[in-house]
């Protein structure tokens, strides 16, 4: 559901800059779904993933060789982060993270403090610089306690920061988080110009067929915006479904997570 | 105001001709990258037919053809490190003595640089190679024919071409260039497909960059190939799809100068023309009859064909082949 | 003291065995460049078999090699976006709780661009990637843990990771970052010369900058092929000979990640053993056994063989090829 | 005479940076004849030329197709110029300009001043990228009073500046000319250590045959140092001769100069 409710919010045509794990599978289902003309591209330096057939599965990471074959470049960091995101041409993004909070920022570095870390995390890889830059970032993780902070137990991406104005005073373009999709929701944020106003905050968009706002909030530790048009998402169907198994292979999907 | 490149939905066809590119996409004012490594005369020949004004031409170095766009009335500012055929202007000596031609002068690294910082969206970058030159002079920076007037900030006060600092780091002084983001690049390519990924082989120079650092690219190629040709060899692709405005296709695009792989560059057209600008007189004469005179650039080649035969067009292609000995393989299954 | 690249006189064949490459080049203290494209498992056993000491290892994002050279105690300090296998290896989780691995964090981007920066002679370089984000914060950038001791100056005073400044250019805030330039680079490519081209294709990531930028570059390569074979594909070359220190054959040298275009990624072979990093007892075993037990790679392969038979190996050989519909031309004759 | 007395400085197996004109067929001349070693390089990008006949003549231009074919490595001007010469890695570098001063300082952009031009040049290229971080740097050029000045009408490349410490002082690496070679004469340049000491002048150190101290003192228009061990050059053998002149092909050698 968490991949296909990501999957959903890829446009066609559009330039994605992909992230590693689940983001690979969501952006392949869009591909492969509704969006056959984004253009995917992945931080290692393949731009613009073609899939040579339609029996292939998800790419498992970003620099997977199967991103070569079909693509269009085959480049490095330089272009694909350097040039393609922190140029500003990446039109979206999808990333996971560890922990977001309020204001869409987003851990992936460690749980508990830098001087007392209860667990050290791979750490950002290309996060930081695709939160930086992407023209609209899409964050996707599964709804849990540990997971929504009021504030992130570390920010390494950053969101809106401490809310309306935040990236302009950092010295950020104005532009942000836009829609974190979870396992039970869809998240939307309360800004409707990057960040300059509105109040910046996470705000209910969709639920999940059969979840309740009170069990969203029961999670979520923060007194949490709903959006005045909240509205259930539409089921999976089964075309999603059957692509995304099979594009899984049997990688990202976990019984009960996503 | 051009039409920005994001108007652009991926996947659908950017195929048009050379005019309806340059009334697209290329404005009056227009920064505009041309290097010498590949340069595109359909563009240009089309840009000085449509009578752009005030542009400003970049590059590590520029080739004739800037030149051409500047005593044609289409160019008045450059920043380059090297223009390609100015010793025997006349008329380009005489625009850059009294003015009409302005100018900062950078270098090619320092401009492949300050393109590379544009592409990537930082600020500025480091090099040294201004170091202990009069470059640093403060009235050199600004001399009467420079570019200060570009660099006016809002509080009326002039931004350096380049600027010393301390490093933070180590407190050594440390010689920065502001990036540079053309709002149009101008190249020829070996091929492209329709939706614009361009695959340029051989000396690449500053190329890339430029194309990265530029809002709007315009590319004419040789060959326009199906895309399977493209991702069958994904390593030329100095520029994806969507990075790119306009695809013209065009034979014989890079004449006079050459395409490896191609074509040879026609030296005896260069040294007979000079493409005319070695005076006033010969430079009005040549852009009459080679580009007012011609619609497109296939009438320029046909031109051509007919004032010096085929035979001096057909000797300039490339026979030779270069075979790779072992060509690398990137199955993955 | 390790070797100088310039002791070496062009021309003269760079092939020698994993160990005199270790033995020559690598010395106690290093900062070593280990990318996740492509890991060199060759010269990352033989660098834990002679016992180093007290290395840095830089890349984008390290492989699980990083992990293994830190339980084995020859890094004990970490400058990288992305540490791949940490989650599962308890021992490495302690050690970088208690301090005996210290780090600070960069990004896959900051990491090439510092690398880029290193390469080219700058100082530093901008990106905006960690603005508005913790990391600076001043007590997180010199965290108990950091690198701190390898920033202090010569008065004393400790230079920072990272540090914004107000461009001279437009007043705005900008975020720079130091060049990173590595004593030593270890990688393994798919082929190279006698003479050290290297040649890699797939994606790419911060290879290239992380060869250019190293002092000295290690290379096992799949396959030793002629000057011609390099020479007839110039464009897959990512450094040239004069860069490189060591050359060593290695076929499997990859092994258990994948080569792009030779074999994939032995996935079983990584769950297996994590590369015996899960916990202590398993790490020592697998130490023990894959890596004091096997005196060189070609030794490694061997065992691997004989405990899981040649065909889990052979199956991970590569069957297709993607072939080049239209083979790019150089020709210029 | 000038092309062969350059090229005698390049040194077998050093990697050299070789700048635009004569230069590029003194560093051919070299490749053939006593430096089969060294590594051909220049700005566009092609690494380490090597030609694949003897029967080719010398590239004409620095981006030069023939300079691709027999290359390790096709680059571009990132690898070349970025990394390969302002990453210090290029041994020697051949230069021309259009003057050169007492401290080795050239000038590629203008004869007379910034305001009042008698001439605009082309410029510098990778001319002042190359003086700045090249190992050692061979400069060469027609021995005339208009190009010899005690101090050039406008520096675009550093040299010693103006004297011992000047590149230090300017932030630039301990390193500068080393060699300028003229149609009549070699100079060297009196430094030990790269310009932190010596006076850092030009000082002549080979004659052409047939060439006297006198006149050569009459064209340079400062007090000329000499070297304690001046002496005559070899005459270019027969060897060289034909060589040249078929590596040129009638491009760069006019009757009476070079």
């Amino acid at each position: 559901m968490m991949i296909i409710a990501t999957a959903r919010q890829v446009r066609d045509g559009e330039s994605v800059i992909v992230g590693m794990g689940p983001p690979l599978l969501s952006a392949a289902l869009a591909k492969y779904h509704h969006a056959p003309n984004m253009w995917y591209c992945t931080e290692s330096g393949p731009l613009d993933w073609v899939p040579t057939s339609r029996d292939l599965p998800a790419p498992i990471g970003i620099a997977d060789h199967s991103l070569v074959e079909g693509s269009a470049m085959s480049g490095d960091m330089a272009d694909a982060l350097g040039a393609f995101v922190n140029g500003g041409w990446a039109q979206s993004a999808i990333l996971q993270a560890a922990q977001i909070d309020r204001f869409g920022n987003l851990n992936t570095i460690l749980a508990g403090t830098f001087e007392d870390p209860i667990r050290r995390l791979p750490g950002t890889g290309g996060n930081a610089d695709i939160g930086a830059s992407a023209q609209r970032v899409i964050s996707t993780m599964p709804l849990e306690s540990r997971r929504f902070k009021e504030r992130a137990d570390f920010r390494t991406t950053a969101g809106y920061i401490d809310g309306p104005g935040g990236r302009a005073e950092a010295g950020l373009a104005v532009q942000g988080p836009n829609v974190c999709a979870t396992t039970m929701c869809v998240f939307s944020f309360d800004t409707p110009d990057g960040g300059l106003t509105g109040s910046c905050e996470m705000v209910l968009e969709q639920l999940f067929p059969g979840v309740s706002l009170e069990e969203v909030q029961a999670i979520v530790p923060w007194d949490l915006k709903v959006s005045p048009d909240l509205s259930y998402m539409d089921p999976p169907t089964e075309e999603e479904l059957t692509l995304v198994r099979h594009l899984d292979n049997g990688n990202h999907l976990r019984p009960g997570r996503y | 105001m051009a039409e920005p490149i994001d108007s652009w939905p991926s996947g659908r066809s950017k195929l048009m001709t050379a005019r309806e590119a340059v009334q697209r996409f290329v404005s009056d004012g227009d920064t505009i990258y041309s290097g010498f490594n590949i340069l595109s005369l359909s563009l240009t020949n089309e840009i000085i037919r449509q009578g752009k004004k005030h542009l400003k031409a970049v590059a590590g170095s520029v080739t004739p053809n800037v030149t051409m766009m500047s005593i044609a009335g289409s160019v008045d500012r450059i920043e380059t490190g090297y223009l390609s055929g100015t010793l025997n202007s006349k008329p380009f000596q005489e625009m850059m003595r009294d003015g009409r031609v302005k100018w900062n002068d950078y270098t090619n690294m320092t401009i492949t640089l300050r393109l590379m910082a544009g592409g990537m969206g930082m600020p500025f970058i480091c090099a040294n190679s201004f170091l202990g030159t009069d470059y640093l002079k403060p009235e050199i920076m600004n001399h009467s024919r420079s570019l200060a007037e570009d660099r006016r900030r809002e509080d009326g006060s002039i931004s350096p071409p380049y600027a010393v600092i301390e490093s933070p780091f180590d407190g050594k002084k440390a010689l920065l260039y502001p990036a540079l983001k053309p709002d149009v690049a101008i190249v020829h390519c070996q091929r492209a497909d329709e939706e614009g990924n361009i695959q340029i082989w051989g000396p690449q120079a500053d190329t890339k960059w430029g194309l990265w650092a530029s809002r709007n690219v315009l590319v004419t190629a040789e060959e326009i190939v199906p895309r399977s040709v493209i991702s069958t060899e994904p390593h030329f692709t100095v520029v994806p799809g969507f990075k790119v405005s306009a695809v013209i296709h065009e034979p014989w695009g890079a004449h006079p100068s050459g395409l490896n792989g191609h074509y040879r560059a026609d030296r005896s057209w260069m040294e007979l023309t000079g493409y005319g600008m070695t005076d006033w007189d010969s430079a009005r004469q040549y852009l009459d009859e080679w580009v007012y005179g011609t619609e497109d650039h296939a009438a320029y080649i046909t031109r051509y064909r007919e004032r010096f035969g085929d035979d001096l067009l057909e000797a300039l292609r490339v026979k030779d082949k270069m075979v790779p000995e072992q060509p690398a393989q990137y199955g993955w299954r």
